[in-house]
């Protein structure tokens, strides 16, 4: 599957895409963020406070316990500033 | 119902006037337009807009369908940029169409309350002092849970 | 602060534009654009709009330095036509221009609520059914006595 | 002193304006109503219920209770429809 970060979080992991492959144990979105974070030297610091990472799955808004089995594209990023 | 995001600037006049030449009867139209923002204060040399666009136009074309719902309206255009802009220039504009003010007013401020917490952008300000993200603020979550109430 | 009061017909876009070019660090305009309303269980076939303009442009004065003293505005502007005019054009608009949203909303409406009670305007409409004056409406008092309690 | 009449008010008297010189008991707006009704044949008819007639004086709205001495010009009104 694909992942897509933006804002701060895309500038601390330094790329704003990836391809991944989660091993089974990886279900929820929360999940997920856990293991990104863990593959990273510094995966605690660029990810900072979980609850501050909002989640969208195939371009629709997820939360933390979404499943993410089938998902194509997940998005990763901070609060929404817009407007 | 109309969603546009894109990073071209746009015509503030120019979209008022083309959203309301079909006004279908309607008695009242109410246009939100967000502008680069700079005071002496707070000084912002330019805006960099991040966007993801598919997310937003889903997310933005759901807000949109429920504003018609609740307020009875006509019709409702949101506009939308990203990427980098100038003090002064327009960031977005919201536009709502409906029979009578009252729905026009609060549908227009609805959906900028919605959009400013629930539509895929972020913010980053260059200022004298350098680059910075703005931070969500919690009166922004405040404003758009007051519609939860009705 | 700017009023016009005047039988001809306006642009509302171009209006808007002209708002918006010295917009002083602004992050905020709202606009709102009354039209001539049709709708086919209440069809008008024309408006005319009577007026008092030298008591139009005082009443109006003195709404808007209360809405830029209350709401903080860095600017507003009131453009109201008198005369006759047909479905779906412009009668009036109003523009506030704020640091930030809430107070161009709030002020938007505010000065609608207070024109609509208190600016010499009387509406007079052509239906099928012949000519009526438009009654006043008790809807209209309450919008403006609700700001009596801020 | 000068009279503006406005919307029903004008039409049922079949006049925009007119020049009056009221005597001196007639001290209030709502005595100049009073007065000027009671010039009419049908004055009663035209202005309606008082309540309904507003005022201004010299381009400043004005209450029923407002004195008129020194006014040049006083306008009679239905209530305002406007927007």
């Amino acid at each position: 599957m694909k992942i897509l970060y933006f804002a701060w979080l895309r500038e601390r992991l330094n790329r704003s895409d990836e391809e991944v492959s989660p091993p089974p144990e990886v279900v929820t979105v929360s999940d997920l963020i856990d293991w990104l974070a863990g593959r990273e030297e510094d995966g605690d610091l660029a990810f900072g406070k979980k609850s501050l990472i909002k989640a969208a799955i195939d371009a629709r808004v997820a939360d933390h316990s979404s499943p993410i089995a089938g998902a194509k594209i997940i998005a990763l990023f901070p609060p929404m500033t817009g407007g | 119902m109309t969603v546009r995001i894109g990073t071209e600037k746009f015509d503030p006049g120019a979209e008022s006037n083309a959203f309301l030449e079909h006004n279908a009867g309607a008695g009242a139209a109410v246009t939100f337009t967000g502008l680069v923002r700079s005071s002496p204060g707070d000084a912002v040399s330019s805006l960099t807009l991040e966007c993801y666009p598919d997310l937003a136009r889903n997310e933005i074309a759901a807000m949109i369908a429920d504003a018609i719902t609740r307020f009875g309206l006509i019709r409702a255009t949101v506009i939308h940029r990203y990427g980098d802009m100038q003090p002064g220039e327009p960031i977005m504009q919201v536009m709502a169409l409906a029979p009578h003010r009252k729905a026009a007013f609060d549908a227009a401020e609805f959906l900028m309350d919605y959009l400013k917490t629930g539509a895929p952008f972020w913010k980053k300000e260059a200022t004298p002092e350098g680059e910075k993200w703005v931070d969500a603020k919690p009166d922004d979550d405040n404003a758009r849970d007051r519609w939860l109430e009705k």
